[in-house]
């Protein structure tokens, strides 16, 4: 963890952030490759002095290739399964492999390498196989203002799906929020024996900046944060819905009311504890998450809230998700789509009349 | 462009229809390109200019009864099977008026009417389709013939292996059709493709395998052709692949230049299979070129008109969120 | 549904009773076909004499390639992605495919057609497309007595996994529980005109026999069943676990504790009323399911109730899973893995002291 | 049996190696079956009798060092490639003694040590493991092979396919071993598969690819042994298609006559590739049918006493459903 003065301190994005984890643990340990479609563009093409024309869906691999080589920065074929399943082979026998599935929405072209192959090898081989693996997924549904027309990307390239990764026991999933979080997240899922799927968010990439300090340091998996504290009620966000969160506190603080905030930060495993501690100070809790309701991460929170801290409920436990419906393309429609700041200050209001 | 066995069954009219699609497609995507640099937000599209032959060639073998399917680079095939322009463009603008209402977007434009198994963007996906298409033409014994487009890219995903191993066992009337372009986002097919011609791994299924030159239109059809009747007549599949060059980047934010020299690109230019059926059926005085302008200057008006009616339709309206989740509501 | 008198009602199993709804539907519509690996077995090999070697993973589909031929009963490669797929183009042109994924633990060999295709294809067309299709799962555990050694199917066989397609939206999701039901549950699925998964219990079978009359007859999706009226609490199950929740209350009768249990049969779209009205009764519920139990379908249906029946609520919210961890081989460990009466009736203790 | 080029540079302990691991896999398999059906509740179990050849032949051509991916039908691949019989027996009572101290079973028994990727039993994912192996050892630069053994069956799966590419673009140090026993489960090979030999994919890969008489370890291993050196020299992977027979149904429960004829069984058992080296060695009076004989009787002794080490092994610990599900504790 960061030590304070010590540290140079600029300003990144998330991408920025993902990038120098990823280029600081490759200079550190050379076990640590990077896999994926794109993830460096123009293979094979050096000799016309093109090399990293893309730098993956975010761009958060961009110019490693020019530092560490086509030996340990690989593209590949699109065959998500195959690729992904030599990142499972590789991490087996010495690797430290880093793969990029471009966007959540194709873990359907991988999801037995990750749900029987990466999860469970650790278990199956009574211990004896580590898996050092980190998957980077892409997701997220286009938020903010509704345009008068047009659209965004539409039913197969907008999901946000985390929690059918989170269901397989032995995946670690996380989904930071913030260039710091995403830095020190990201550390920890190269340094971690295990498969760690590292979520992305496609609208935080570019638009999420802040302070990140130089050196390498790491962010725990398994660690919700408190980012506002408050006393009226809880407000749980993951990724992008912590800054939506946030949002509402600001907004519920004029009328007087006090949200503390929660950003979940690792969904498996769960960090119960400090989702469980707030509720009890507080005695109402609102779950904020882009996916789909049917058993998703927020109803897995509410339960888990409902069963453990019951007494302490002054309130229903509220959710607040995606509509239970495909991503529209219209960009009217899918204004519609992602929890809003107002959609959290409805579900608030039902509590706190 | 070279002579083909049987072109000179190619009615006037068929050669005037393919004019005329490729011509069609090429304004749409040009029209679009201009609507999208110019601030229309008609979330991503990929271009597929340069390509047209490809489409046209392959619908020109084929009947209305017969489907396609298709890829995330999809307008093109969409109107060589016949697609209205102005329902196309109303699905880009996101209006109700959409092939799609609206629901879709470039990536998943639609008229199950014509066909169109749909756009596809999950590379190789589409390719499973078709074969599902194929086995319902067998077993409602139904004569239909379903072709399959998919990328260099995809030739890669193990998807497109099975579906192609499926439709060879089962002997269905299916057209796999490869469109080699070159590249998958970036990544050059040299790079990704462990053999030279794709069409080779048909040998793998046991079916007849034909490289050809895909901005030839002619030599498209004829190869499509060849395999449509094959399908048809009970005689399973084939891969038809077809050497082409997309004009433009991957989607409408990629620089090409990045992975690829303008020299590369000049020359695939050279090589235009709108102005080399042009060059051919004037020089060999089958169409004049007034005819030709007179059908550029139709399509223009038609995208004129699509773009009117793009943005005059109406939005979609909010409970069209909700709706169309179950085709049978509980 | 069924008029009583008129038919005429046998003992079947829950094998025989599916077996009996495709085979009626096939006679009914020829547009039904099934398709499967070694959902017949020996194809090809007619010449020899050899047909129906198999008749897939429960033996469901025996004898219909005898009576409907190989046009309409198609043994299919090992490619899920593939077959999945060409039941899906099927689907959408004509036919009514009946596809058998062996093990819901394949699941990740063909997710794509599942959650990007089948679920989204109607939404995305703008409702031109119709998918008339049903894909059939064996899924579950072994449960019941622990034998002193050996093992079941382990790991990457026994999985149950449901919650990763009820999450979707634009899938049903039923799960039978009964012979009766499993047929009218079946036959709904063939005649809806949207995707369908049937989630079949390994250990249900040949177990669960039950009266079954002859003649066609739906029961419907989207709907839960009370399988027992109660006053004191709700024991809310999920496939075999209904069969669990029954023994439980059976127990719990002796204790002078009446429980009510809910057989919960589709999981989307849930039929949120039946549980919620029964909660809202008896102020107390506990949910049982096979699956792990993160973004389960447990946690989901409990985060409902501590939402809409908070009010009602005297207790805390109570889920029973399996634990958080792939299944074991051996059979003294996974003797410890299924959910069993005994762990439903701690459950219950802990609610009612 | 035929002469094999190089096989005269077999020393005559290496054929004493592979008469003793094929004797060693079918007393292990044969022990097995006994005890399954005397009532060992071990789980599903798919022997792999008859196909010692197999795993022999390529084991022998590997080092120590190198790595093997294998399948749901996986013995003998573990005890070709070393593993101790009596953890396996003892994994497939479920006892923590086990290779997998009881939680993996028979359709995942690993000893990591001795480089195998692991028994697993989901259709065609193991080759994709090998691949990644490969990867490994070429940017390790560690010069290790691996072996990927895979069923006529798993050969339709689309991840072998994009296994196959990946290794060819990449130039990886992969042996593709395809089991080839004619069925998968119940489903015979020739109505699967749309092409002969399976090797004749390998063109769609461009790579070497070569089908061999499976029943054959000489054969077996002479192509192997090929395709071994061609990997580590760096010059890519390599398709071995040996064709083979399994004796038994596809697990402990099946009826193979329900799909195949006992004629054809008695024609594979006349190839019986054990007696087949027993008859071409002594025969050739490379080794006395008394040697022979006394490592069979040893092997017996091995199985007695891997079968007691199994019974007399304890029950892993209840606490043992909790552990080792995340790699490092959070
Ligand atoms: C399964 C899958 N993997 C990756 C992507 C991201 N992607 C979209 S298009 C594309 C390249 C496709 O290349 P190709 O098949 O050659 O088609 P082209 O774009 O050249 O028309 C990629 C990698 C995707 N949509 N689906
Ligand atoms: C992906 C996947 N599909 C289906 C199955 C079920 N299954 C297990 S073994 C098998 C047959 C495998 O045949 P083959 O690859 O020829 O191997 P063999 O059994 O002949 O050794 C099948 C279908 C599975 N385990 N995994
Ligand atoms: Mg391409
Ligand atoms: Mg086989």
């Amino acid at each position: 963890m960061s030590t304070g003065a010590r540290l140079a301190i600029r300003e990144l994005t998330f991408s920025q952030a993902l990038n120098e984890a990823i280029r600081l643990e490759m200079r550190r340990d050379p076990a640590v490759i990077v896999m994926g479609e794109d993830i460096a563009g123009a293979a094979g093409r050096a000799h016309l002095g093109m090399v990293d024309a893309w730098g993956g869906a975010l761009r958060a691999t961009r110019g490693l290739i020019t530092e560490f080589g086509p030996q340990r920065v690989l593209d590949t074929p699109i065959s998500e399964m195959g690729f992904v399943g030599a990142a499972v082979g590789a991490a087996m026998t010495g690797l430290r492999p880093i793969v990029e599935v471009m966007f959540v929405d194709l873990v359907g072209c991988c999801y037995d390498q990750l749900m029987n192959q990466a999860a469970k090898m650790h278990y199956m081989t009574g211990g004896q196989v580590r898996m050092p693996l980190v998957v980077r997924m892409a997701y997220g549904t286009r938020g903010g203002k509704p345009q008068t027309y047009g659209g965004g990307a539409g039913a197969q390239h907008s999901q946000t799906l985390y929690s059918v990764l989170a269901h397989i026991p032995g995946l670690k999933v996380v989904v930071p929020s913030t260039a710091y979080n995403a830095k020190g997240l990201m550390i920890s899922a190269i340094r971690d024996d295990g498969p760690v799927i590292v979520m992305e968010h496609k609208f935080l990439g570019a638009a999420a900046k802040g302070n990140v300090p130089e050196e390498p340091y790491t962010v725990p998996i398994g660690h919700s944060e408190i980012v506002r504290r408050g006393s009226d009620l809880t407000l749980c966000g993951i990724g992008r819905m912590s800054h939506v969160c946030l949002e509402a506190a600001q907004e519920l603080e004029a009328s007087g009311i006090s949200a503390e905030v929660v950003d979940v930060l690792t969904l498996a495993p769960l960090d119960e504890n400090t989702i469980l501690e707030s509720v009890r100070r507080t005695h109402r809790i609102v779950v904020v998450d882009e996916d789909t309701p049917t058993a998703s991460m927020a109803r897995d929170i509410a339960a888990r809230v409902a069963e453990q801290a019951f007494d302490w409920l002054d309130a229903p436990v509220k959710t607040v998700n995606a509509p239970e419906t495909p991503v529209p393309f219209a960009a009217v429609l899918e204004a519609q789509y992602v929890p809003t700041a107002e959609r959290v200050l409805d579900a608030v209001h039902e509590l706190i009349g | 462009m070279i002579d083909r066995p049987g072109q000179e069954a190619i009615p006037r009219e068929g050669l005037l229809w393919m004019y005329e699609r490729m011509s069609l497609i090429r304004e749409f995507e040009e029209r679009l390109k201009w609507l999208v640099e110019t601030g229309v937000p008609a979330g991503p599209v990929h271009y597929c200019t340069g390509q047209e032959a490809v489409a046209v060639g392959v619908c020109a073998a084929l009947e209305a009864g017969d489907w396609i399917a298709s890829t995330h680079r999809g307008h093109g095939h969409c109107i060589a099977k016949g697609a209205d322009v102005r329902r196309m463009m109303a699905e880009l603008y996101g209006k109700s008026s959409g092939t799609n209402r609206g629901k879709g977007g470039s990536m998943h434009i639609t008229d199950a009417s014509l066909g169109m198994l749909g756009v596809n963007p999950i590379v190789g996906m589409g390719v499973t389709h078709a074969v599902g298409a194929g086995l319902s033409s067998k077993v409602r014994q139904s004569k239909q013939v379903a072709a399959a487009f998919f990328g260099d890219g995809a030739s890669s995903q193990g998807a497109v292996h099975e579906a192609m191993n499926l439709a060879a066992i089962w002997k269905l009337p299916v057209v796999f059709v490869c469109e080699n372009n070159g590249y998958a986002d970036a990544t050059p097919v040299e790079y990704a493709v462990a053999v030279n011609n794709i069409a080779d791994r048909a040998a793998a299924y046991n079916m007849p395998g034909l490289s050809v030159d895909g901005q030839d239109v002619l030599a498209v059809w004829s190869a499509a052709d060849a395999a449509v009747r094959h399908a048809r007549a009970g005689e399973g599949p084939s891969l038809v692949e077809c050497k082409t060059y997309r004009y433009y980047g991957h989607h409408q934010g990629d620089d090409p230049h990045r992975y690829r020299t303008v020299e590369e690109e000049n020359a695939a230019r050279e090589r235009d299979c709108i102005q080399r059926l042009r060059r051919w059926a004037t020089t060999k005085k089958l169409i004049s070129a007034d005819e030709l302008d007179a059908i550029e200057t139709k399509n223009r008006a038609l995208l004129d008109d699509a773009v009117r009616f793009a943005e005059q339709s109406p939005l979609p309206d909010p409970s069209e969120l909700l709706t169309d989740v179950y085709v049978a509501e509980p």
